[in-house]
């Protein structure tokens, strides 16, 4: 059972607190306690502790605690102890604690008081129990009152549009570190196929193959030679003739020679289709 | 001033209002001055000043006057709400309402609220019983308590708060604003001066559980 | 139709519109006709039937024409929502973090980095998996890569290659400052040495056109 139907129970319940309803009173309980024993399993679970209990008690006696016997007190909360244990409630180790904190009272209570001296260093075994109470007492309306405050998407509700028609932020670009831990993970998912796969040509030729294509865009023949820039020296040319063969055998090149000896030309290859 | 065309002066103002409105519209939060100031900067000829934006803020507020929802400015911003004269009806839309607040939270809260920083063995001493963890786990999701230190004592246990969420949630701008805390209630009276002596927000009608009738 | 006078027809239009404004922009889910009519249905002359919630809707979306918000209709019933025009303010007023890019994404473009030009069928090759679309429709969009040819092979399928603004974003001045193969395959191949003897995962990249270049 949830708090809440607790709650919604709690209310009527007290409204027939003072009838009999299918009055069979059960064992020891007190001659006060006219609740149907269906209904009590409910009225003791809502009750949050042995102070809320005891507070019941003592409100509902509408007495002042210090003026009442304590001992009418404890035989009541004993009482309800019983009717819980009857009910087969789980009875927390707290309603026990008060229990014996009610009957240590009662004892002391009992006891003659030495004359003179002692009378101010010994307070009245009541007083801090009954200090509890009272803040306890002062806690548990505080609480009501929160509940009825108005409480935001319970009584108040803010009013807001749905934001999904809107565009996201860009994704930054990738960090360095991030693409090569990519590759690196493709290259292990790759296993030994990817010795085959991934080969370790230098990337300047791979870059260069970009560029040839880039250049060639306009599918106009050039000079082969002038794809070759020399003013990049040795390695600049080598890189530049590697591409240039990478590209041949992807089939992505033409090559022509307008007469005999006569200059090399390459460009784009396209698919005869594409033409006329 | 600037000398502006009337025109684009109102074609300005218009446009202002509607980024206003899209930023607050889409916002789950109270919307700072600031954050609305960084909006405004994206419109071409130029962001406002205060002055500006606190009139564009009062254009906005005036166009909802006679809808269903208001512009509100509370402490961390401005937002939309709900007018509450439509609140039932919002109420009526929900398949399913909110789930009450037990009691054992809602003290477990009031202890927290009015206590703090509070430890979790001070609120068990006011409440006469263990406080659940799941009591402790629910008000810090909803993000209504949070530890904000530890208590140097043996253990070192958690001091428990209230959060600005937890104002936010009640409408409230301080901690001061929740009702004052009664005095300790002398445990002797009558029934009539009880009531006598609450202020009238408690007044609903769950007050009702705690004196039964005395004639029983 | 019921004989009602024109001003109370009016009267009662007007609240319907405004209840199914507060309900629509209290909702943070859509919100079904069914929950609408619920709604609704706290109105003093009656609850509306579907046609007159219709109505109602289509009044309601004719007010916000011209702001900064727009009623739409979506599976799971009606909401408001912020029109795309905004985007930018809204972000100017309260930064989203952006969306870190996937692995996917970011595996795609390292494949394109180092084996450029290459078309989507060799890079699918070497991942082993398929490569959505959307990936390439990305690396497009931001510029990162581009086609800059086709391979003559039946489909002509573009080849990609990596763009200047890459090697910007990346803060590279040239391709081959990105570390060499032969490095991250030292980094892949000491830890993976015991899986060598594991089956290839990317068993369908085996069909590979590509033989090795000539100088390895």
């Amino acid at each position: 059972m949830t708090e809440a139907e607790v709650d919604e129970l709690e209310r009527p319940l007290e409204a027939d607190w003072s009838c009999r309803v299918n009055g069979s009173p059960m064992g020891d309980m007190p001659a006060d306690l006219y609740i149907p024993p269906d209904a009590l399993e409910v009225f003791l679970e809502s009750f949050e502790g042995p102070l809320d209990l005891l507070l019941y008690l003592i409100r509902r006696q509408n007495l002042d605690i210090l003026s009442i016997p304590i001992a009418e007190i404890t035989r009541q909360y004993m009482a309800y102890i019983e009717v819980m244990q009857a009910l087969r409630l789980e009875l927390a180790g707290e309603y026990l604690v008060m229990a014996a904190l009610l009957a240590e009272i009662k004892s002391r209570m009992l006891l003659p008081r030495p004359a003179g001296s002692a009378e101010d260093d010994e307070e009245d075994p009541r007083l801090a129990l009954i200090r509890q109470l009272q803040e306890y007492e002062r806690f548990k309306t505080a609480a009501e009152r929160i509940d009825d405050i108005p409480r935001l998407e319970r009584d108040v509700f803010h009013a807001h549009a749905a934001r999904d028609a809107l565009a996201a932020p860009p994704a930054p670009a990738p960090a360095l570190d991030d693409l090569i831990e990519a590759l690196v993970g493709v290259l292990r998912r790759a296993s030994l196929s990817a010795h085959h796969q991934i080969s370790a040509e230098a990337l300047s030729v791979r870059e260069r193959m970009t560029r040839i294509l880039e250049t060639l865009e306009h599918r106009e023949f050039v000079d082969f030679v002038s794809l070759l820039v020399v003013s990049e020296g040795r390695p600049g040319v080598v890189v530049a003739f590697l591409a240039v063969l990478e590209l041949s055998k992807g089939g992505m090149l033409e090559w022509g020679q307008g007469e005999a000896f006569g200059p090399i030309q390459v460009r784009r290859r396209m698919a005869e289709v594409v033409e006329s | 001033m600037k000398d502006r065309e009337p025109v684009t002066v109102e074609a300005r103002t218009q446009e202002l209002e509607l980024i206003l409105e899209a930023v607050l519209f889409a916002a789950s939060e109270p919307v700072s001055v600031k954050d609305l100031l960084a909006a405004c900067s994206t419109v071409e000829s130029g962001g406002p000043e205060r002055e500006e934006l606190d009139a564009a803020l009062e254009r906005l507020a005036a166009h909802y006057l006679h809808r269903s929802i208001e512009l509100v400015r509370s402490v961390g911003g401005y937002r939309f709400r709900v007018r509450s004269r439509f609140s039932a009806q919002v109420q009526a839309a929900q398949p399913e309402r909110p789930p009450r607040l037990s009691r054992a939270l809602l003290e477990t809260l009031a202890i927290i609220a009015y206590r703090q920083p509070v430890t979790r063995a001070e609120i068990e001493d006011i409440r006469g019983v263990a406080v659940s963890t799941q009591i402790m786990r629910t008000l810090t999701e909803r993000e209504w308590v949070h530890v904000v230190g530890h208590k140097e004592v043996p253990g070192r246990p958690g001091l428990y708060a209230t959060t600005r969420t937890f104002l936010d949630d009640l409408g409230l701008g301080r901690l001061d604003e929740l009702p004052p805390l009664d005095d300790l209630r002398e445990l002797v009276d009558l029934p009539s001066e009880t009531a006598d002596a609450e202020p009238p927000l408690a007044s609903r009608s769950q007050e009702g559980e705690e004196e039964p009738p005395p004639g029983s």
